[in-house]
């Protein structure tokens, strides 16, 4: 990707002391430009990575200073614990299941807001309203939503003379209603994404499968999702990417809850560390986390490393 | 999707209205699947709680819930600090991260490569897995429950920096030659050039970064203790959990009076987001 | 022009500014203008507990002019714990802080708080006028650590009015499983399964109460009291016996599950307060709520027992005040005083009236509002009452433990299973082997045994 | 006001052979001075070494008589037309014209005065208002040239400004161009692929190919005597043909039936003979024919025909001035008239200039 740089410095220093001092500005510049952000970097990315590996080795006390070294143990008694590798389960299923519904669903609001009607831009206007929403008020919305004794879904049961589900507080429920509320969360976002990818399908294509009178249901599988194939992939990366690292709603809605159904990686990390103060074991399950996201993040980075050369 | 209209010429009126019949329910099925949810908020958040309690979702409407979200909550000075908090932020990044990308593109210096890839590596460490020692960090500098807490740790990000890349090197190197041959210096072509030429990612960015900070919720919840700091995101959670009685109403018009800004902000801005959003994830 | 004369005008300003500051300083020592101290209070009430912990902060800093408490709400009593204890050293941190009753033995090992001994030397404070119980409860090796404040016990709350409707007799004032189980059918049947018979929360401090009342001790070293915990044990008879009552109500649908959390408790008591639930278990803080948010009325009886069985009594939850210690001399004072101010008299009567928590004050009962309030709602009378009878011994004065939070939220994950049908037995081992682990590691990361 | 190169050579840094090499060459002041080869030739690199954007890997670069090798661009007083213009989007027309002198710190009234100047004379004054985005290819193209102008710069170096104009406004802009060169005296270095435009504008043609100078003279002898093979191939539409031919017995034999005499003495073996389409004779139907029509195309006042030696197969590009009656797989004699070129088989190299001999040449449609 380096190679695209312009080339209009170059290299091959002749060897007038004149050419030395207009290489240092460069270097100065890039100090000036860098620096700053270099140093964020550093401090904030850098630097925290390396203490929370340090701290995955070692107890530490209520403040969380290193108290007695323990090697590897602390990764040991993680993952022979079956309370964390439920959660780890409830994680995969919550990113998938998240995932999957947010490009179907996306897809689904983009290709209809991509007729052209009357009004259309109001409809596509409200498809992207979720982008607008925050974590706290979303979970208020669907809280309210979920609510076992006012809520909508409980009272709609209740008129239908249908058990009343406790949305939150069965285990099961639980993470259905977890994930709703994030795909719903997701929504937005993501329509803009593939919608927009939609509008750069060139409508040639569409009128050649016209002409021939291929269906429109053929066409969409034919020929729409295959050409902005590239985009749905990008899409569902990272929203994979975000929904590992899921913590307001949890937080709000069931607090990792009932019986750690929903206690997904990063609600986790913070009960471990910030609720019971055992910021070792906090730590070990953030280098965890990191390895998962870092792998799916490469994929990603293979993914926009071909885009980019386009 | 020029044929549909061709379409429309050829066949019958009577089955080509109900074909847009079919178009329009179906568009407004989804959108009541995306909206409802606001709806419903917004539409509880002029009910009484008394009336929201006993499971209605009727009463006299009135804007008793929004009076009484103002003048009760500090849910006003949320919002302020929000404002401060991912104004400065935004500002910061766009500044930021715009001058390491221009450093990766139009500067050459030693060791660029490698710390290009060391930039991209960042992006695969989640921040929520950094917490522990960021706070302990924080700590250390003083700036627990103040603004800087939440501005300073995100005042430069790889993620911008790689954006706002991929946006400069679109910039041809002919501007840059034409800028050298006026005699423009580094500093004069990343602010009289670079920046204005890559507006539509800069504003993306800054768009980008500010509804970031502004979702904030993990970081301020461990960071901030006190309502003179708390973002929004965590205003609302203590409103939420200090409402012991269900006060559905309230709550309800103080999420109302949250998601409003952000709203009109995005139906505004939303031609801009589009083309930036795609733009920018996607290149 | 316009410009012009404001520039002006904000000159003029910023030089008067500037005359006044400079005269302030100046004699600073002099005037009395001197900025009160900011003393940062951070509590963990909410409700109307919060809104009348509000007054008493107002009423405060207008009784005096020396110091402005500055109230601020931190969420839950855990979060609290760590947000104390991470911010210790630092300006965010408080003056001074309520917290939860099982935090006592974290906190006094990490020595982030004044002893509250050291005040009440220095005064002269009369510390008899405080409840024994809750004062021992708070105390270590004689001395008092910090001050108690809002103390509640576990009861059992019921809707009267709702039982009288539907012609159920109400249950006894110390009534058995059984009794409750008894009730509870009775409102499901008889109200066509309209109203849900009761709930009790995943809660790890109701789960204590179940072992405190079985007196049995969970943690070992009679909970602490005798030296430094080193193993629990949640697998005992009694508290199994709890679990299984829990669990075959639930299979009868008897018992209906509101979850676990502050959510849990907000849709308990909504619940509840809209007619749609008969019974629940609950600290006796809520009578504030619950009085004032029902048209019916409540009913309040002792935390069951085992059937065939003596209660031994449970213990009291609720939290105290500490003082930080890294603060200066004369912020701590002030915190003191806002201490002193809290457990007075008066203001423990108006405190137990608003919010149902037990007033600590022996001469509170002397205050014209809790006689006319006991006068009016004799049933509010009642968790005192429990926690009269109760005789204070190791097993039901709380557990002096470091990872209580963590014991909480393991044996509330251990209630889920239960709720959701898991082998009682299984559930409980499991939640005692990773707390016995915890608790290794704490010890050894805390350096309190080797 | 002159530049100098002596010498010159460039190699990038991630490369072991040089892009350019050995480059010598002076202009003049006040001098049309056109840059020309093939593209991927080095000739944009050879510019921007002028303009002091690429540094110079060995030999001199003197502007002035001083040596300017490391001087920064802005110090070398001059001024560039890009390919792709290199206007700022986002500034209108004006501005983009008055950027450069903005940054120079030059007094307002004096840029403003300039600016003005400049667009008169590209006649874009009424535009100065709009941004390059809603200007046509070739009024964005005066704007870049417009710049260019309301610089001090003493010389102006162009990379292929016409290049992404279509014909007819190519053709034009050549005129205004060198018109506009006149009139203001400026000395501009000009690169470019186009032959056309380095054959009607330049007062002086360098020749790149293959990192080295082919050539360097004046236009009118460029045409005339190409110093090889490749300069002669480059210039003149249609291209020259190229034939391979046996020396023997004063005439060079392409094959049995297409023979060149020549007085001038070579060596006896192979060589190349040069022939531009203009300097030939044809006749149709004729009995000695040695070719075969393979397409006529009518240009109006010329006329182009493709043609096919026979025996050998070489085809060949003719240019006849008037109008003659031939069609496709039409019988004909080809036969050379005033000049041809001969090049040695190696590298191809003249060995020979043209045969202004008529009577050799008329002595060959005898053969």
């Amino acid at each position: 990707m380096l190679q695209r740089l312009p080339k209009q410095v170059d290299n091959s220093l002749p060897s007038l002391n004149l050419a030395a001092k207009y290489k240092l500005t460069d270097s100065g510049y890039a100090i000036v430009f860098l620096g700053p952000t270099l140093m964020l970097l550093v401090a904030f990315v850098f630097y925290p990575m390396l203490k929370t590996l340090y701290m995955s080795f070692f107890l530490t006390n209520d403040f969380g200073k290193t108290t007695a070294f323990v090697g590897l143990s602390n990764y040991v008694s993680l993952i022979t614990s079956s309370s964390y590798l439920s959660s780890l389960g409830a994680t995969l299923v919550f990113v998938l299941a998240v995932s999957i519904l947010t490009v179907v669903l996306g897809v689904a609001l983009a290709v209809t807001a991509n007729q052209e009607l009357k009004g259309i831009r109001l409809f596509r206007t409200l498809f992207s309203a979720t982008m607008g929403v925050s974590v706290s008020v979303a979970a208020i919305f669907w809280l309210f939503a979920f609510n076992p004794s006012v809520g909508v879904f409980a009272q709609l049961s209740q008129a239908l003379h249908l058990p009343v589900v406790n949305w939150l507080t069965d285990p099961k429920s639980a993470m259905v209603a977890i994930i709703i509320s994030t795909v719903w969360m997701n929504l937005g976002f993501t329509f803009l994404i593939i919608f927009g990818a939609l509008q750069s399908v060139p409508k040639s294509l569409y009128e050649a499968a016209d002409i021939v009178g291929i269906s429109k249901l053929t066409q969409l599988f034919k020929v729409t999702i295959p050409m902005i194939s590239g985009t749905l992939f990008f899409v569902m990366i990272v929203t994979l990417i975000e929904a590992f690292k899921s913590f307001g709603l949890i937080d709000m809605m069931t607090e990792g809850g009932p019986d750690n159904a929903t206690n997904l990686l990063v609600y986790r990390i913070y009960q471990d560390a910030f609720i019971n103060g055992n910021f070792a074991q906090g730590s070990t399950e953030s280098i965890l986390l990191t390895i998962i996201i870092a792998i799916f993040t490469l994929i990603q980075f293979k993914f926009l490393g071909k885009r980019v050369h386009y | 999707m020029q044929l549909v209209t061709n379409d429309h010429v050829s066949k019958p009126s009577s089955a080509r209205r109900l074909k847009k019949i079919g178009q329009y329910a179906f568009l407004i099925v989804l959108m009541l699947i995306v909206v409802s949810p606001f709806l419903l908020g917004f539409w509880t958040s002029f009910l009484p709680t008394s009336q929201i309690s006993k499971g209605a979702l009727w009463g006299k409407l009135s804007l008793a819930n929004y009076w009484a979200a103002f003048t009760t909550t500090p849910i006003l000075r949320y919002l302020f600090n929000s404002i401060v908090i991912a104004s400065l932020t935004t500002v910061a990044q766009v500044v930021f991260c715009s001058m390491s990308a221009y450093a990766f593109v139009f500067l050459k210096f030693k060791g660029r490569k490698f710390l290009f890839y060391a930039f991209l590596a960042t992006m695969m460490l989640p921040f929520e897995a950094e917490v522990i020692p960021n706070f302990m960090t924080v700590k250390s500098m003083g700036l627990l429950n103040h603004f800087a807490v939440m501005v300073v740790p995100f005042m430069a990000t790889a993620f911008g920096t790689f954006m706002l890349r991929q946006s400069f090197l679109q910039i041809p190197k002919e501007l840059k030659e034409a800028a050298d041959i006026e005699g423009l210096n580094h500093w004069q072509f990343y602010y009289r050039i670079t920046l204005p030429y890559s507006r539509i990612s800069i504003v993306t960015l800054a768009a980008y970064s500010f509804l970031t900070s502004w979702n904030q919720y993990l970081w301020p919840m461990l960071t901030t203790f006190s309502d003179n700091f708390r973002p929004v995101q965590d205003g609302l959670r203590q409103l939420q959990s200090s409402e012991t009685f269900n006060n559905w109403g309230m709550i309800q018009a103080s999420a109302c009076i949250v998601v409003i800004p952000t709203l009109i902000v995005l139906f505004i801005g939303q031609h801009y987001f589009k083309a930036g959003l795609n733009e920018g994830s996607v290149k | 022009m316009k410009q012009h004369r404001i520039i002006g005008l904000l000159g003029l300003l910023l030089v008067f500014v500037l005359i006044v500051s400079g005269c302030a300083i100046g004699h600073a020592s002099a005037t009395a203008t001197a900025p009160r101290e900011k003393i940062v209070f951070w509590h963990e009430m909410t409700g109307p507990a919060a809104d009348q912990l509000k007054k008493f902060a107002t009423q405060f800093n207008a009784s005096q002019k020396k110091y402005q408490i500055v109230p601020e709400f931190e969420g839950t009593y855990n979060e609290a714990v760590q947000k104390i204890l991470q911010t210790h050293g630092t300006s965010a941190s408080p003056a001074i802080f309520q917290s939860m009753d099982v935090s006592t033995s974290e906190l006094y090992h990490a020595k982030v708080a004044t002893p509250m001994q050291h005040f009440i030397d220095k005064d002269h404070y009369n510390m008899n006028q405080i409840a024994a119980v809750p004062r021992a409860f708070y105390s270590q090796g004689g001395k008092q650590i910090s001050m108690p404040f809002n103390t509640s016990q576990p009861v059992l709350y019921y809707n009267t009015s709702l039982l009288k409707r539907l012609g159920i007799k109400a249950p006894a004032k110390d009534p058995s499983y059984s009794d409750i189980t008894a009730v509870a059918k009775q409102i499901q049947a008889k109200s066509k399964g309209k109203v849900n018979g009761m709930t009790v929360e995943e809660y790890g401090w109701l789960f204590e109460q179940f072992m405190a009342n079985s007196n049995e001790h969970m943690a070992n070293n009679e909970n602490g009291r005798q030296g430094v915990p080193t193993a629990v044990n949640f697998d005992q008879p009694g508290a199994k016996k709890a679990m299984q009552w829990i669990q075959t109500n639930v299979k009868n649908k008897d018992i209906i599950n509101f979850g676990s959390g502050s959510t849990a408790e907000t849709n308990e008591m909504a619940a509840f307060l809209a007619g749609k639930l008969g019974i629940f278990m609950q600290s006796s803080a809520d009578i504030g709520n619950l009085t004032s948010g029902m048209k019916d009325k409540l009913g309040i009886c002792y935390f069951p027992h085992a059937d065939g069985q003596k209660a031994n009594g449970v213990s009291i939850g609720g939290a105290s005040l500490w003082i930080g210690n890294d603060k200066s001399k004369s912020v701590q004072q002030g915190a003191w005083e806002f201490a002193k101010f809290l457990v007075n008299a008066k203001n423990q009567a108006i405190w137990e009236k608003i919010t149902g928590y037990m007033a600590i004050n022996k001469q509170a009962a002397k205050e014209p509002i809790l006689k006319n309030l006991f006068a009016k709602q004799p049933m509010v009378a009642v968790p005192g009452e429990q926690l009269a009878r109760t005789k204070p011994n190791t097993a039901n004065s709380g557990i002096f433990m470091e990872d209580v939070v963590q014991e909480r939220t393991l044996t509330q994950t251990a209630m889920q299973q239960v709720y959701n049908n898991g082998n009682i037995g299984k559930a409980l081992k499991t939640a005692t082997d990773s707390m016995n682990a915890a608790i290794k590691n704490n010890n050894k990361a805390s350096g309190l045994t080797k | 006001m002159a530049i100098e190169l002596h010498d010159v050579t460039k190699t990038y840094a991630d490369s072991d052979y040089p892009v350019l090499s050995d480059i010598n060459m002076t202009v003049n002041d006040g001098e049309f001075f056109v840059i020309v080869g093939p593209s991927g030739c080095g000739k944009s690199t050879l510019l921007r070494m002028i303009a002091g954007l690429i540094s110079i890997s060995s030999g001199k670069l003197i502007i002035n008589d001083q040596l300017a090798n490391e001087m920064p661009p802005k110090d070398r007083k001059l001024s560039m037309v890009f390919q792709s213009y290199a206007l700022y989007p986002f500034m209108s027309v004006f501005e983009n014209v008055a950027f450069g002198l903005k940054s120079r710190k030059i007094d307002k009234q004096e840029i403003n005065n300039r600016v003005k100047e400049a667009l008169s004379l590209v006649d874009l004054q009424t535009l100065a208002d709009r941004k390059p985005r809603s200007l046509s290819g070739g009024q964005r193209q005066r704007v870049a040239l417009a710049r260019a102008i309301a610089s001090d710069a003493s010389f102006c170096l162009m990379d292929e400004p016409l290049s992404n104009l279509d014909a007819q406004l190519r053709a034009k802009m050549r005129m205004e161009l060198k018109v506009l060169q006149r009139k203001l005296g400026l000395t501009v270095i000009y690169v470019t692929h186009d032959q056309v435009e380095a054959m009607t504008m330049a007062d002086c043609v360098l020749v790149l190919q293959n990192h080295k100078v082919q050539q360097l003279d004046t236009p009118l002898n460029i045409y005339q005597h190409p110093k090889n093979e490749f300069v002669a191939s480059f210039f003149g539409t249609p291209q020259i043909n190229l034939l391979g031919a046996d020396y023997g017995h004063h005439e060079l034999v392409v094959n049995g039936s297409f023979r060149v005499p020549i007085a001038y003495p070579l060596k006896s073996g192979q060589y190349t003979i040069g022939i531009r389409p203009n300097e030939v004779e044809v006749t149709v139907n004729d009995r000695n024919a040695n070719a075969r029509v393979t397409e006529v195309s009518y240009l109006g006042n010329e006329t182009v025909i493709l043609a096919d030696l026979l025996e050998s197969a070489d085809e060949l590009r003719l240019v006849l001035r008037n109008q003659i009656d031939v069609k496709n797989a039409d019988f004909i004699n080809v036969k050379t008239v005033n000049q041809f070129f001969v090049f040695d088989q190696n590298g191809g190299l003249i060995t020979t200039a043209g045969a202004k001999e008529e009577v050799t040449a008329d002595a060959a449609t005898i053969a």
